[in-house]
């Protein structure tokens, strides 16, 4: 029998099949401003070899976001938010749920993408794989942060905006982590496990606590 | 003609080959999809249905 | 199964809106929540559900205040459907999403047949019309069987032969020992049903 | 010429067309690739390579022609509001990214031996790639907008908008590219094309063509059924309710 978080599950992944936008934007935009970079800095490979991690991930942070304020504003708008608090299931099982489905159909495509654009960036095969890895482990605890922000700023007008703001302060442990572990796999003193380490650490405590913290600000919304 | 560069010519054609017939197919299987929708409705594919 | 309310007064977008509400709801009972617009009869029946604070007063179910949300269905002006899925897959998941320890209701087709929606069980929600949505709104009362029925304004956007489902379909219910108290302006047909009438706060 | 370009006229016209499109597609890629690696010459620098070119120049042009194509059937969209020039426009768009993509991995994997990575801000690359970028955005731009008319009104500025920037874009790139001096001076123009390198290549770039008319004549069928299916299912909605009576099935 299918419980209630399963049917959950299956229904987030079903839309974000039907639909099919979704992941695929947030790779589109991160094409785009991995493409951007260069254009400002310049052709110059030894120079965007350097940068080449930080700037995939800035890029993947902010795609990350972009997906994300829609997390909670759909269901607002046609009134699932409420039924959602009427199962039986508490709703910070729903918000983990929806974190988990969101990450798989959002942030997955960009784990996959990230480390191919590290081509356009003139990366190594290794600094390619770091990043993925990197990615991989970090960007759960930026979806679960964002899912907070996404709590916070749902049925507000220009809540993307203000979600990003409230947002990405809180995701620069993550992106500090994740960048030296990505440039610790482009070889460097660090050694790669070590920020990797910590960035799981940042991902099982945001899984952990960010859910309470969503739900917190999702029941009893009221209008 | 095995030569180092044969790789690279063997991927680019492959990787256009895989480009390619994905798009045919894509193309076609949405063809099929859609003719059986509109049958399931009961409206044959390409008889005039529709004032244009 | 008894639902009491004592002096419930509830707040929104910080002023008082319900002031002092009591009733007494009980196995096949029904009230008719009334008064003009902007009495709060939305808001009541959201705060019974849990979706808004209540701000004084006590609400209990047998004796017990917590976990109401978890016994009633709250069927208000959003449906609750997405355009993306089909209509019997939207009201299959709410099934099984509703559904107390286990206990499923009847099946999408089945629940959609009694408001005559038969034939749009597997059209993406997003091709229904404003009354049709309503209905399958409506239809997700019998695909998880919970004893509370919150109705806001139920009979909006309905057509008469649609009224009437929805008039056999509550009659059920209440046969079957459920409860309903449904926010509205025009009669529903409830016989034997009691009022609770709120006026503007003063 | 409106007259004709009714949906219905449209599917009727195209149902011969794509299998002799197809044919002469599959004729000319096979004769042009039997001529690319049996007959046509290695280069005396490159060697092997430059084979690849007989598939990244006619990408390239595809890319280009059809943006050519999205961007008249964006006119026909504006100027006599059809839904067959929405069609064209939207299936258009797919194909050219298609054909941008495969010209933009192809020069990549050409310019590899040559330039030691896989990829260096070659001012004709990056050209490929904005464009690629421009695609791209139209597409997401069909999928985001449910509403067939504003999509394609939409788009349709969009793309011309797009077409007024492609010169500008093109400029600033090379200019961009010269200024920074990149690290190894590369035009993937590649060696004097001789008449024995010329013939593969307008062969193929014929071929490919009709590989693109035909694909936009299959997309262009789909999307007419796609809006068809979308009417008649919210016909069967509404007739639903008309005939609604009798399946009120009485509340077991």
């Amino acid at each position: 029998m299918s419980g209630p978080l399963s049917s959950l599950v299956r229904r987030e992944i079903a839309i974000a099949r039907r639909i099919g936008g979704g992941g695929s934007m947030g790779v589109v935009f991160l094409l785009v401003l991995v493409t951007i970079v260069p254009f400002a800095i310049g052709p110059d490979l030894n120079l965007l070899r350097r940068i080449g991690p930080a700037i995939l991930w800035i890029a993947s942070l902010l795609a990350m976001l972009l997906g994300l304020d829609r997390l909670f504003q759909a269901d607002w708008e046609d009134g699932s938010l409420d039924q959602l608090q009427l199962g039986a299931t508490p709703l910070e099982a729903v918000v983990f749920v929806k974190c988990l489905a969101h990450w798989a159909t959002t942030a997955l495509p960009l784990v996959v993408a990230a480390p191919l654009m590290g081509l356009l960036m003139a990366q190594e095969p290794e600094s390619m794989l770091g990043i993925g890895v990197s990615l991989l482990v970090g960007s759960p605890a930026m979806t679960f942060i964002g899912a907070v922000g996404a709590a916070a700023t749902v049925s507000l007008r220009r809540g993307g905006l203000l979600m990003a703001l409230l947002v990405l302060p809180l995701c620069i442990p993550a992106l500090i982590f994740g960048v030296s572990a990505a440039n610790a796999a482009a070889g460097g003193t660090v050694p790669f496990l070590t920020p990797l380490a910590v960035l799981a650490a940042l991902t099982l405590a945001s899984g952990a606590l960010c859910p309470f913290a969503a739900a917190a600000l999702l029941r009893r919304l009221g209008e | 003609m095995n030569n180092p560069h044969t790789t690279f010519i063997v991927a680019s054609y492959a990787i256009t080959a895989v480009a390619v017939l994905g798009t045919i197919a894509a193309i076609m299987l949405d063809y099929r999809r859609l003719r059986r929708a509109l049958e399931k409705l009961g409206a044959p594919v390409d008889q005039r249905a529709d004032e244009g | 199964m008894r639902l009491k309310a004592q002096k419930l007064c509830i707040d929104r977008g910080g002023r008082r809106i319900v002031e002092g509400a009591d009733f007494d709801l009980s196995d096949g009972q029904a009230l008719i929540v009334a008064g003009p617009n902007g009495a709060g009869k939305s808001t009541l029946l959201r705060a019974i559900a849990g979706l808004l604070p209540i701000a004084a007063g006590a609400l209990d179910l047998d004796g017990e205040a917590e976990d109401i949300a978890s016994v009633l269905h709250y069927i208000g002006h959003a449906e609750g459907m997405k355009p993306a899925l089909s209509v019997g897959e939207n009201l299959a998941f709410w099934g099984a999403f509703l559904a107390r320890d286990g206990k499923r209701g009847r099946s999408p087709a089945d629940a959609l047949g009694a408001f005559g929606l038969a034939h749009v069980l597997d059209i993406p929600a997003g091709y229904l019309s404003a009354g049709q949505k309503r209905r399958a709104a409506l239809a997700r009362l019998l695909v998880a069987p919970r004893p509370i029925w919150l109705l806001d304004e139920p009979t909006t956007a309905l057509d008469v032969r649609s009224q009437g489902a929805l008039g056999q379909v509550m009659a059920e219910h209440r046969a079957g020992g459920g409860m309903i108290m449904a926010a509205t302006h025009s009669p529903l047909g409830l016989e034997g049903a009691g009022e609770l009438r709120l006026g503007i706060a003063a | 010429m409106l007259r004709y370009a009714n949906p219905s006229f449209v599917l009727r016209f195209v149902k011969p067309a794509i299998p002799i499109c197809a044919g002469l597609t599959a004729i000319l890629l096979a004769v042009g690739l039997y001529l690319v690696f049996f007959v046509a010459p290695a280069d005396y620098q490159q060697g092997e390579t430059v084979r690849i070119m007989y598939i990244h120049v006619p990408a390239a042009w595809l890319g280009m022609f059809a943006y050519m194509v999205m961007s008249s059937a964006a006119l026909g969209t504006l100027v006599w509001r059809h839904p067959v020039a929405d069609a064209a426009q939207k299936s258009a768009a797919p194909l050219g990214a298609m054909f941008t993509f495969v010209c933009l991995v192809t020069g990549s994997l050409w310019g590899k031996p040559m330039w030691g990575t896989y990829w260096v801000w070659d001012a004709r690359l990056t050209s490929m790639l904005v464009l690629l970028l421009i695609y791209l955005a139209l597409i997401a731009l069909w999928q985001t907008i449910e509403e067939p008319q504003r999509a394609a009104k939409a788009a349709a500025v969009m793309t011309l908008v797009g077409l007024v920037n492609i010169p500008i874009i093109k400029f600033s790139v090379d200019w961009w590219n010269t200024l920074h001096q990149p690290a190894s001076v590369f035009t993937t123009s590649g060696p004097a094309i001789y008449s024995s390198m010329l013939w593969p290549l307008l062969i193929m770039a014929v071929g490919a063509t009709f590989l693109f008319l035909t694909l936009h004549m299959m997309s262009i069928r789909n999307e007419i059924l796609r809006r068809r299916l979308d009417r008649l299912t919210h016909l069967a909605v509404a007739a639903g309710e008309a005939r609604g009576t009798a399946s009120f099935e009485p509340a077991r």
